[in-house]
């Protein structure tokens, strides 16, 4: 009977579950969470916060999720060591567990930034986890100033969620512009008018300098007082345990297509690593939800002893503010060319490089983007498809009869 | 004015009894007569009547026309016209027990007669056609004359009446046959015309029927297209034809016939094997309209057997007894029992399924 | 001249959800989405009352109905009779019409009532007996003949065995669509009885239904070629239709396009006109040379149908047919449909189909020659009991065509003759085609004759008749009512009572 | 399983199929109350090829589907074979709108995510696309597993 730990107990954690039970039954699973909750998905804090959903309701799978795989759930525990030689992992409290095949899902962790007298805030708050989001809204007040460090996802769906809680809402950010990590200027501009439109105000290119307690000093000169601090400036993916077992890495842990890190019998999977963007073709960390599961669940069939891979991983980020969706997937590469539609309310950003589209950006405009997704991902030439009619609007019809009768006349 | 028989189509229910010796034994009518007492109530006194096989040897080789004549005048016309065609062999009172029971009696006459073989040149057919064509004519010129009976060594009687009467009127302990059919009758609309009393004869084929066929009219307008004319309008009437056309001028046999007039449902047909399944197939196929419908029980007297034949959806009763040499059918069981109280085998025949009966070879 | 529109279309505004079926199923173009104005709009003048949109509407929001702005009332001249008129002053033109005449003149089958039995004999029950409604057409032998050993020698002349006495009449590929052929062909193989190919010819994908087929030879001899003869079950010598006796058809240009014309043999979008009379044959004798020649072609295995127009002497005429070599007899009454015919032919030459199989039925027995023909009754046969009353008055089968049609969705619109029908039958746009496929066309017309199959076998059960040939000719089936001694005479039956 | 599969060849284009999903959806019993004077969201799509051919296009309840697996809130769910999405549990993010190769996963029109499910949850009980295909363009039938 084989072993499996998992480390993290995240949504790769139960892709990687998944995954093993696919294949072995009977094989002892045992998974070390850190938090005390049943598995969740982090980025519905937000929409816990905007009272879309509910603890209860948050939960990623039903609370028989751990019993009906037969999981060993250990909480409130972390990970200290992993030995490698040994096969074993040692926990923050001493104990020690043997594995026949181990996976880290550790996810990823706040990054802050040096920031003179942060110490001296009192109200300040990360923006990752439940237990920060039941933090963040024991203090907020309806007359509550809120100051946001990151018009990144994190800081944007959290201002969405404090919206209507709080007086006001602040958001900063060292960069020029709105989720920078997904938009251009022209989409991020739209989204950013949106944004203001709902009330959040925003103070771009400039960075809080220096804080002495309620009160911020930008970088610009500008002066912000507030009465809650969230610092959302970014995450850094959580490597340590791997790296100082000896595995391979850069900003995250390095894994294959299969998962695999560079030690045996050690996989990882979800926000902690970093792996193949088929759309740049290059290596990065991409914390998203859907690759997470999908890592684990390749991690844990391969641990298994089954065979899977996943490898049309590509960046895609499906967010929403006060009503106005965007879609964005893949990559710009250089050189790439860029088919355009835009009004007031939607753009359509649609990049193509060497016959195959590379990514997309689309505001106001959702209807049937995963069509756009799958071309990305399959990489198929665009010159096989009736491209003049797809990029205007997604739909089977371009894509050729061949594709459409597989799709349309028989069970994918 | 109430119709008679040919002016209206009138359906009837009715009894039918039969005996027959295989040995070709003669018996008088005294039997049959009573076989028809039981099954009184199958009759309402409007027709009765018998057939009788072998009761003429020594004018075997003449036709035995038994006539009724409505006058004088309308005999002598007749007689006339036989003379045309036939030598006239003899020419006699049939004779009958007065009884209070049976009224208004024709002039009933029974004629030996010999077809002219110079009649037979000159018209290119056979004796057997010219008898049919003659009394055909007679009959549908309904001038007061009306040929009953019209084979050789055979005979019908029949009256208005009920049957046991009729068969006392008629003195049918006189007679002597090898085979005697009886009929009783329950017409539904009829003021009794002794013409309109079974048996329905033809040569030496006699009809008893029970039912009320629902072909009618597809067989009736059919058999008229080959001479036939159903004056009386009666199923036993169109029956008879049919028989005689299939028997006679088709050739067919006693089976083929019934595989026609009761044809086997086509789901039988397919079940066949090989040469039975293209018979029957090639019989319904050439001769779909004679296929009778409804219900009915008939048995056919001919020259040496008799045929009985129920419907292919058996709507009406029949039986058939034998012991011995005897066969014997009846609509009852009842009359079986009356003119063979100790049989033992008696059964009822499937519906479609002709029960054959052959005197043996040269015993009548 | 304008005329105010026949039919008006009746929106409830309060039902519709803009769902816009309705403007994308019209090929009249009627109705249309207003973006503006948020309604349905409609040119009710293209309205032809096919229906096609009322069915469709999900939420019943929609009627046509006939408009009452009328002329003056004039019982001689009608509103119709007066905008022909208009029409025809107008246009110099003959006036066209589609499908039978619609004229209120006498239908006999209306008048006719069928027996029952009550006491005297027993009605059998459909459920519990057999009841049998296969026939045989074709020649019988007069005598039958024996072989050497006695046995019966069972070699028939060519016959066509059907299940049930119905068959679907001619309708040629280019009147009506593929799918309609396939529907037909489909259902008639299903059911076991023939559908008739029409002077169309047949298309290749349908000699796989060749068991099942008549093929046609009319007088433009459109698609006809040796493997085409062969290919079917019969062959049927079409000298007249009941909607148009007397003269030939015409197969617009418009329709003769692709498969139509490459089946028909004609060059694409010319007109395909066929001559009134068949150029070889202009008297009996020349029609009894054709029907032997057809006969010869096929080796004696095809039995041959002649389809003749009842016109006043069709006793006559079908006398002549019996003894020409023919196997089968159909007669097409003055009620029967068409693709397209001349209105003033269509609505006054030719004679009732009842008068004519009864007149026909009589003389040939009156002859002793019924037996060398089979009759078929076509043009207007509407239902169950009408194929009833057919047999019982001498039928052998009936052809039906306009209720195969409504069976896979016509609605009477008689519009026909514009190539543009909206239920995809009497059409060759291939978009409008496509509004009818097989599976359900056949299966519709299967449960159709399912359903009359049924209902003879009741109507035969009640009558105390177990098999479909002891109702052939048995007149005394049926009773006349409101007819006149003539009309009693004619269709050799009695009054109701008598 | 029973799958909902197009015949195109028969498709007409009248995008009643439309409809027919939006009202049997809508939980309402009358289609005029249902879908009078609004915009429909429907979840089956009726596209036209470049040569006019028209057909429906609805969930194919894959067997590897990207959506469940893509589901920020665990909210969408494979069971015997068919993909339904808990509305309870969907927060609207849409990710599973960005996935699905086939652009089956539409919003509802009030922010969260619908699809296809076989019309299992609604009180039709069989798919009504297929009910009211006047056609016989969308069945609902057995065609196999994908290998």
């Amino acid at each position: 009977m084989k072993r499996y730990i998992i480390i993290g107990n995240g949504v790769a954690a139960a892709g990687c579950i998944e995954g093993i039970r696919s294949v072995d039954a009977e094989g002892s699973i045992t998974v070390i969470s850190a938090e005390n909750h049943p598995v969740y998905c982090r980025p519905l804090i937000s929409y816990y916060l905007e009272q879309k959903t509910d603890l209860k309701r948050m939960q990623y799978r039903a609370d028989s999720f751990y019993a009906d795989h037969h999981v060993n759930l250990v909480c409130g525990r972390s990970a200290a060591e992993i030995r490698a030689e040994e096969k074993e992992i040692v926990l923050d409290n001493g104990d020690s567990f043997s594995y026949d095949a181990l996976c880290c899902c550790t996810g990823s962790s706040p990054f802050v930034p040096p920031m003179t007298g942060l110490d001296t805030v009192e109200n300040k708050f990360s923006f990752m986890t439940i237990d920060d989001t039941l933090a963040l809204e024991q203090v907020i007040t309806p007359d509550s100033r809120v100051l946001i460090i990151g018009a990144g996802l994190i800081g944007l769906k959290c201002a969405e969620g404090l919206h209507g809680r709080v007086k006001s809402i602040t958001v900063c950010d060292l960069a020029p512009r709105v989720l920078s990590s997904i938009l251009d200027d022209k989409c991020a501009a739209m989204m950013q008018k949106h944004l203001e439109a709902n009330g959040i105000s925003f103070l771009l290119g400039t960075s809080a300098k220096e804080f002495s307690g309620n009160h911020a000093v930008m970088q610009n000169g500008a002066e912000v007082d507030f009465d809650v601090l969230v610092l959302a400036v970014g995450v850094r993916a959580n490597t340590a345990l791997v790296k100082n077992a000896g595995g391979a890495g850069g900003r995250g842990i390095a894994v294959s297509d299969a998962c695999e890190t560079s030690l045996p019998d050690i996989y990882a999977a979800g926000d902690c690593t970093e792996y193949h963007d088929i759309s740049s073709d290059t290596v990065k960390v991409m914390a998203l939800m859907p690759n997470a599961y999908m890592q684990g669940h390749t991690a844990g069939v391969n641990m298994a002893g089954g065979s899977a891979v996943f490898d049309n991983a590509i960046p895609m980020n499906s967010i929403g503010f006060f009503g106005l969706h965007c879609h964005t997937a893949g990559s710009q590469p250089e050189g790439c060319e860029m088919y355009e539609e835009a009004d007031e309310q939607h753009i359509k950003r649609l990049f193509i490089k060497d016959d195959r589209l590379t990514g997309f950006m689309l505001i106001g405009q959702m209807h049937r983007t995963g069509i756009y997704t799958a071309l990305i991902r399959s990489q198929t030439p665009l010159s096989s498809v009736d491209f003049a009619r797809l990029k205007i609007e997604p739909q089977l019809a371009a894509m050729g009869r061949a594709y459409r009768d597989k799709v349309l006349k028989g069970a994918v | 004015m109430i119709p008679l028989e040919g002016q209206v189509r009138i359906p009837s229910g009715c009894a039918v009894s039969a005996m027959i010796s295989r040995d070709g034994r003669r018996m008088n009518g005294e039997r049959i007569i009573e076989s028809m007492v039981p099954m009184h109530d199958r009759s309402n006194g409007l027709g009765g009547g018998f057939a009788a096989y072998g009761i003429y040897p020594e004018y075997r080789d003449f036709y035995a026309l038994h006539i009724f004549f409505s006058s004088r005048s309308a005999q002598s016309a007749c007689m006339t016209l036989l003379k045309e065609y036939f030598e006239i062999v003899q020419d006699e009172h049939i004779k009958v027990r007065k009884m209070p029971q049976i009224t208004d009696e024709p002039i009933i006459r029974r004629v030996f007669v010999s077809p002219m073989q110079s009649v037979l040149r000159h018209l290119q057919i056979d004796e057997k056609e010219l008898v049919v064509r003659v009394v055909n004519r007679i009959n549908a010129q309904s001038d007061g004359s009306y040929v009953f009976s019209c084979g050789k060594n055979m005979g019908a009687f029949k009256a208005v009446g009920f049957p046991e009467d009729v068969g006392r009127y008629y003195r049918l302990e006189e007679y002597d046959a090898y085979c005697w059919t009886a009929h009783g009758r329950y017409p539904t609309n009829t003021p009794g015309w002794w013409g309109g009393a079974h048996p329905f004869c033809m040569l030496d084929y006699s009809i008893v029927h029970n039912g009320e066929i629902s072909s009618y009219d597809a067989n009736r307008r059919f058999i008229e297209m080959y001479g036939y004319k159903c004056t009386l309008q009666t199923d036993t009437e169109v029956i008879t034809y049919i028989a005689d056309y299939l028997l006679r001028r088709q050739g067919l046999t006693l089976d083929e016939m019934a595989a026609v007039i009761a044809a086997p449902f086509w789901s039988t047909i397919e079940g066949k094997s090989g040469a039975d399944r293209e018979k029957y197939t090639y019989l319904r196929t050439v001769f779909p309209s004679l296929l009778v419908t409804g219900p009915f029980s008939i048995i056919l007297g001919f020259d040496g057997g008799l045929m009985a034949l129920n419907d292919r959806l058996k709507l009406r009763s029949m039986v058939v007894g034998e012991q011995d040499d005897m066969v014997y059918i009846a609509s009852e069981e009842a009359a079986i029992r009356v003119m063979a109280p100790e049989i033992k085998n008696i059964w009822s025949p499937a519906g479609g399924e002709p029960v054959i009966v052959r005197v043996k070879e040269g015993a009548f | 001249m304008n005329f105010y529109p026949e039919f008006e279309v009746v929106r409830s505004d309060s039902r519709c959800i803009r769902c816009r079926v309705c403007e994308r199923q019209c090929a009249n173009e009627v109705h249309w989405y207003d973006a503006d104005g948020k309604v349905m709009l409609s040119d009710e003048s293209k309205c032809v009352n096919c229906q096609r949109c009322v069915t469709l509407c999900p939420t019943r929001a929609l009627k046509i109905v006939k408009s009452d702005c009328r002329l003056r009332e004039n019982a001689n001249y009608s509103d119709q009779t007066i905008k022909e008129i208009y029409r025809q002053a107008e246009t110099g033109g003959v006036l066209l019409s589609s499908m039978g005449n619609p004229n209120p003149l006498p239908v006999y089958w209306d008048r006719i009532l069928i027996n029952a039995s009550q006491v005297t004999n027993p009605p059998i029950d459909p459920l519990r007996e057999p009841m049998e409604t296969r026939v045989s057409l074709g020649k019988k032998p007069d005598h039958i003949t024996r072989n050497p050993d006695g046995s019966i020698d069972t070699k028939l002349p060519p016959q066509l065995t059907l299940s049930m006495p119905v068959m679907f009449s001619a309708m040629s590929y280019g009147s009506i669509s593929y799918n309609a052929h396939a529907s037909l062909a489909r259902a008639a193989s299903a059911l076991g009885i023939y559908y008739n190919t029409g002077e169309g010819g047949l298309h290749e994908d349908f000699y796989q239904y060749g068991k099942n087929t008549i093929v046609q030879v009319a007088s433009g001899r459109f698609g006809v070629h040796k493997d085409y003869l062969e290919a079917g079950a019969a062959i049927e010598i079409k000298m007249g239709q009941g909607a148009k006796p007397g003269i030939g058809g015409h197969l617009p240009g418009t329709k003769a396009v692709g498969d139509v014309s490459k089946t028909r043999m004609i060059p694409e979008g010319s007109d395909a006109i066929s001559p009134a009379p068949h150029h070889d044959i202009y008297s009996i004798e020349d029609l009894r040379q054709l029907v032997y020649s057809l006969k010869e072609a096929t080796e004696y295995r095809l039995p041959v149908i002649v389809k003749v127009a009842a016109v006043h002497n069709i006793a006559a005429i079908a006398s002549g047919i019996a003894r020409s070599g023919a196997d089968i007899i159909a007669i097409d009454g003055f009620r029967g449909g068409t693709g397209a015919a001349p209105t003033r032919i269509r609505d006054n030459v030719g004679i009732p189909i009842e008068l004519a199989l009864a007149a026909v039925d009589k003389r040939l027995r009156d002859e002793g020659i019924r037996n060398n023909v089979s009759i078929i009754c076509g043009g207007s046969v509407r239902s169950a009991a009408d194929v009833v009353k057919a047999i019982a008055l001498g039928a052998d089968a009936c052809y039906i065509a306009t209720a195969a049609c409504l069976a896979m969705g016509c609605h009477l619109c008689r519009s026909c003759h514009t190539g543009k029908c909206n239920w995809g039958i009497a059409t060759q746009r291939p978009d409008l085609v496509k509004r009818l496929n097989p599976d359900i066309g056949s299966q519709r017309l299967i449960n159709l004759m399912d359903a009359w199959r049924h209902e003879i076998k009741e109507l035969m059960g009640g009558m105390g008749i177990n098999s479909i040939e002891a109702l052939r000719g048995n007149r005394l089936m049926l009773r006349g009512v409101g007819l006149t001694e003539k009309e009693l005479q004619i269709l050799g039956i009695s009054h109701a009572g008598e | 399983m029973k799958r909902i599969y197009v015949r195109e060849e028969w498709c007409l284009g009248c995008h009643l199929c439309e409809y027919n999903c939006a009202f049997a959806n809508s939980g309402m019993t009358d289609m005029v109350k249902a879908l009078r004077g609004k915009t429909i969201y429907p979840r089956i799509q009726v596209e036209t090829d470049e040569n006019g051919v028209t057909y429906a296009v609805s969930c194919r309840h894959c067997k590897d589907p990207v959506c469940v697996k893509s589901c920020i809130a665990g909210a969408i769910s494979q069971k015997d074979g068919v993909i339904e999405i808990n509305h309870d549990k969907c927060v609207g993010c849409l990710t599973c709108v960005l996935v699905c190769p086939y652009g089956a996963v539409v919003e509802d029109g009030s922010g969260v995510a619908q699809k296809c499910e076989l019309c299992m949850k609604n009180a039709c009980g069989a798919p009504a696309c297929v009910k009211g295909c006047p056609n016989g363009a969308i069945v609902y039938e057995e065609r196999g597993e994908r290998e």
